[in-house]
């Protein structure tokens, strides 16, 4: 499956898919073995500093009739020393991307150094940071939604670390295209789109919300057209030259071949594996569905990118 | 998943029976308010949802008719919480979960449980009595730490099959620990060894003795054992909380029952598990 | 049915359910239909200055898998002249809400004044003012996304109306309760949330984006969590004296029941009309859920509201 | 509707056969990719897409096996660039949308059609004819400007039907008013008038006149109205601009067939279009 070689900015993997992060990826072994399974690469679920239990259950919940998962994980990880040192157990042809999360610049730096200094061993492709949590000085706002924050955390970053740096971000929010702006002038290698969409849940008879956290995030398929319209945005005001990675509600190879043809370079695949017995069933008919319609096409995954702009 | 008749979200119940089994351990049952009733398996489990606290994974302890029960032992703050409330209560009722035990077979039975760990072995010996079509034999090894924690006891003496009790106190039965007896009882027991399906459930540093036992009779592929000492967020494989090194398999959804074979392979298998946090704590240094 | 009685701020209505604008409501006939089918009250198609055809087809499609709607009718609309005559022919039995869209506070007072002095005949239970239109002097952002501009509208509308204003929140923005605190402060008689969500479609064998206008929204089931959360967060910032009318894919009564106890004190309901050979069984199921709901837990209506945040 | 086999999403399929009926008429036909095969019931359409351009509703003219036809006849921007399109070519298919002629009868059949509305005609015809396991008698009244516009007539002539044909010019058949023609018609034909099925479609004030001379008739009741001159958006009842004046119904899932009775009492009905800016036409000032 040769032409599914997928370039990334500077970084080659062998097929467009990508595991999203926080879906299975929390431990070395999950990882390892989603990789073995198919995926081009696989994301860990996002570390912060310390470690954190994350929100009460319930936290992560289907939702058949939109084929879609709402969840407030809450950011649980076992901080950057014990995932460092995890990581070190997985093979060094496993094509890993780490997420990390922070509230400040600075944080992330940390993290970042934390990460490096523990994990001697595995090569990383990338660290995609996670711009949801709220901002260590400014209450209530999430670091990833003020275009400022973004730049300074982006600079920061960039100068501590040679190990690509993709920013993942959030569609809740006025205009993405301006975070997206502000991570690439800083020096972004990569824009991840798109986080889960603000949601929530209500039990009606104890008529109390159903997340331990009350409020929550949506993804999965309810969430396709929404992650698809922001890569097509991102695409039109950045352009072909910055790599984009979509995500959100894929679950079939058309919606693979979708995201692409809004400007994706490759994709995320988190909400899609649920129901499935194994991994493996969803990633095959994903890559060959792909590979028969690039020959039918006659059109190679860099052809494809952003066609639907013209 | 989404295709059988399922709780994919909490739905909320009132207690319907309650009754502490001891001092602490409670039995609740619903009333399922369906027309069709739900396809559960010895083994599979739901996440139990105290409103406006937490939820945790409970076995099925008893399904009948629309009616289906929960063995609860309080251990920490919500299963504390749960055994509480009383009647009329609204509980939230997620699942049924994971994959359970497999009956599909014609052999003599060997059922092994240790403390809480009888709580989806009881559906299991009621399936086994109630659906089988041969006469096989079936026998229960039972521990615990003292006699009151000889859950459904009476129960169990009062059915057709054989009963072997034991209590770290010798309260009642054999004085010591289950692994010892068990080890005794295989060895008298299984004369044809591969006649013979072994279903555990308890401690997990005393399924790891079990799977050890087993081993030495080459019997670990008749042996299903039942994790229930790990944290479980999302009950349907998507999250990772779960997962066990070095296969990356989940207990919510592969598990969690393995057959003995598979979970051999398993290097965490009674030495870690899984905070919430993902981080590992050596089962060794908890004792419940 | 009396139990369903609904006041909103000084408004009464027979029930809970509106029909949301945009949705069968573009003639004088079907929203009297819709009326008389049983909903509490009918909202029109939103109605601007001057006439517009809208953005070409396709321009609104179902998507099965999410029980959704992905549109971009472009606010097609005979114009405020035309369409103040036509509400002429409704009978004053109807509650009627007018929606309205414009691109400057002037251009909202226009058309106020001009459905006023062309239908002299319908009174009116509100004008309800969406605000997902371009801003006519600041290019690309839509009038409702600025806090300012929103003050501004609601200002000089109230001064020209005596009938109670309700402004239309978009889920489309970084922090949903500022548009809602704005408006209220300057005069709104009631918030309505939630518009559609940005989204896009995209074909593969055309490799061609689907609408008619590229860009849509996204309506149905698929927002529901979304919509849940806009008027829980909006109930908590602005507490219980503001009335808030929840919509955004509510097809069951169950929903209903989640919205008013996050904080609505009505609902719209849009797509969920979709596969309903008649609008009546739709409107009296979740008449009739809503009932049997608050006879079996022995509230009122009132009582419910917002009762998720206790 | 999401039940049965549908296309929610244009559907983009390359033009399998394409030839002219007349200079401003084309027959499109599609390989409906799918195993199984679609409901179609004559009367129902498709929105065609021209991607990058429009989208216009277009009946159903024949299918068969796996082959859908329509016929289109260029009288404004995208009916004309669509009959441009060469085999190959790829246009999307959304539906089948409205609700279509009834069929369910065993009385005898007249057909009357008006310039192109003949289109959903034919395929009506055929379903007559080859689904029937009645002997009945087809009547089918077409009329149009020329006779190059009398569509599919030679194909007709050959059928086991009866064809009476007129055109406005006299260039083939009766010499006037399809409308003029078909009052007498009538007046001959209608012995036992309950026995009889009236179907039409046409310019609607060609179909207003059809539904006075049946009123007069008392035949309202047995004459089945397809409207084709009005704007469909959504095509499933939804965005309500196809709704007319004063029932509230829609054209593009309560119709496009109506019966003359519930037509009767739609004011607008040969009277008022709407646009696609929702606000009314008069149907006396436009002329196809
Ligand atoms: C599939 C399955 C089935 C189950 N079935 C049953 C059943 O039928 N009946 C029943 O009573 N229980 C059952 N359990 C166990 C039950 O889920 C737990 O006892 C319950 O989740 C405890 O929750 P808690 O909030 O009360 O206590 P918690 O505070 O969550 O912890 C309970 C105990 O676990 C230990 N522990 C947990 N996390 C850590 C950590 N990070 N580090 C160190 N120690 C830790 C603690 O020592 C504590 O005593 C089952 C579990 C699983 C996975
Ligand atoms: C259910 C249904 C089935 C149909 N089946 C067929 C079919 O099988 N074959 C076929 O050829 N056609 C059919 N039609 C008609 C076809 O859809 C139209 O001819 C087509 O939409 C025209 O689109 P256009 O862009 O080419 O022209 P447009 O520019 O949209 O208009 C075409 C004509 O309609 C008139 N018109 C439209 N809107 C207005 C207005 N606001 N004011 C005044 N005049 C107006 C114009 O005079 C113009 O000549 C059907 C229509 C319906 C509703
Ligand atoms: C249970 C769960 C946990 C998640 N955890 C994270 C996380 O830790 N970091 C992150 O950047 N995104 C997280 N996400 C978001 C996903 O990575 C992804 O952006 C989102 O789910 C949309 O993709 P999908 O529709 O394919 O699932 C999580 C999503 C889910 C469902
Ligand atoms: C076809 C269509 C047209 C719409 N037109 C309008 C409109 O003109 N004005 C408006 O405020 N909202 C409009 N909306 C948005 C709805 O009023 C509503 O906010 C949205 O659909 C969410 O509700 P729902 O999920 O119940 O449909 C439209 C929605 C659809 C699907
Ligand atoms: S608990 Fe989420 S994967 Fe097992
Ligand atoms: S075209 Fe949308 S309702 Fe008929």
């Amino acid at each position: 499956m040769k032409i599914l070689k997928t370039t990334i900015g500077n970084v080659e993997i062998r097929n467009p898919l990508i595991l999203a992060s926080g879906i299975l990826g929390s431990t070395y072994s999950s990882l390892k073995r989603l990789f073995h399974e198919g995926l081009g690469a696989v994301t860990t679920k996002s570390i912060g500093f310390k470690p954190r239990k994350g929100y009460p259950n319930p936290s992560v919940l289907y939702l058949p009739e939109i084929h879609s998962i709402i969840n407030a994980v809450g950011l649980a990880n076992p901080g950057c020393v014990k995932f460092g040192k995890e990581l070190q157990k997985i093979d060094s042809d496993v094509k890993l991307i780490v997420s990390l999360y922070a509230s400040s610049p600075e944080e992330f730096v940390s993290v970042i150094d934390c990460i490096r200094r523990y994990n001697k061993k595995t090569e990383l492709l990338a660290f995609e940071l996670n711009l949801s949590c709220p901002h260590a000085k400014r209450l209530g706002i999430a670091v990833g939604t003020d275009p400022e924050i973004v730049r300074e955390i982006v600079k920061k970053v960039k100068r501590t670390s040679r190990i690509p740096i993709w920013v993942k971000l959030t569609p809740n929010i006025t205009d993405i295209t301006k975070i997206g702006e502000a991570a690439v002038s800083a020096g972004a290698n990569a824009l991840v789109a798109i986080n889960t969409v603000k949601a929530m849940l209500i039990d009606i008879r104890t008529k109390k919300p159903i997340l331990g956290n009350i409020r929550g995030g949506l993804s999965g398929q309810a969430i396709k057209p929404v992650g698809l319209r922001a890569i097509y945005d991102l695409y039109e005001t950045l352009g072909s030259k910055i790599p984009l990675i979509g995500l959100g509600g894929i679950s079939k190879w058309e919606d693979v071949v979708e995201y692409i043809l809004a400007g994706a370079c490759a994709v995320e695949i988190g909400s899609a594996f649920t129901n499935y017995s194994s991994p493996n069933i969803l990633i095959s008919k994903l890559l060959k569905g792909l590979e028969s319609y690039l020959i039918h096409e006659e059109v190679s995954l860099e052809e494809l990118r952003g066609v639907a702009h013209e | 998943m989404s295709e059988t008749y399922h709780y994919n979200l909490p739905v909320c119940l009132p207690i319907f029976r309650k009754y502490m089994e001891n001092e602490k351990t409670a039995i609740l049952s619903f009333l399922l308010p369906e027309e069709k009733s739900m396809k559960v398996v010895p083994g599979q489990y739901f996440m139990l949802w105290l409103p406006g606290d937490d939820e945790i994974p409970i076995a099925v302890n008893h399904y009948q008719k629309k009616t289906i029960s929960f063995a609860i032992c309080g251990v920490g703050p919500t299963s504390n919480a749960i055994i509480q409330k009383e009647e009329k209560c609204l509980i939230g009722l997620r699942g049924p979960f994971g994959n359970g035990f497999n009956l599909d077979h014609n052999k003599n039975v060997v059922i092994i449980a240790g403390g809480i760990g009888i709580a989806p072995l009881r559906f299991l010996v009621h399936q086994l009595i109630n659906n089988s079509f041969i006469s096989r034999k079936i026998i229960l090894i039972q521990g615990a730490r003292t006699k009151t924690e000889l859950l459904f006891r009476e129960e169990f003496e009062k059915l057709p099959i054989s009963t072997d009790f034991c209590t770290e106190d010798g309260s009642y039965g054999f004085h010591g620990l289950i692994s010892e007896k068990i080890e005794t009882t295989l060895d008298n027991l299984l004369d044809k060894p591969l006649n013979w399906e072994i279903y555990t459930c308890g401690p997990e540093l005393m399924l790891k003795k079990i799977l050890v036992i087993a081993q030495e009779h080459s019997l670990e592929r008749n042996l299903q054992i039942c994790l229930a000492d790990r944290y479980i967020r999302c009950g349907f494989g998507i999250c990772g909380s779960c997962f066990i090194d070095d296969l990356g398999l989940s207990i919510c959804q592969d598990g969690p029952v393995f057959r003995g074979d598979v979970i051999a392979r398993v290097d965490d298998f009674g030495k870690f598990g899984r905070g919430a946090d993902g981080s590992k704590y050596p089962f060794a240094n908890i004792g419940k």
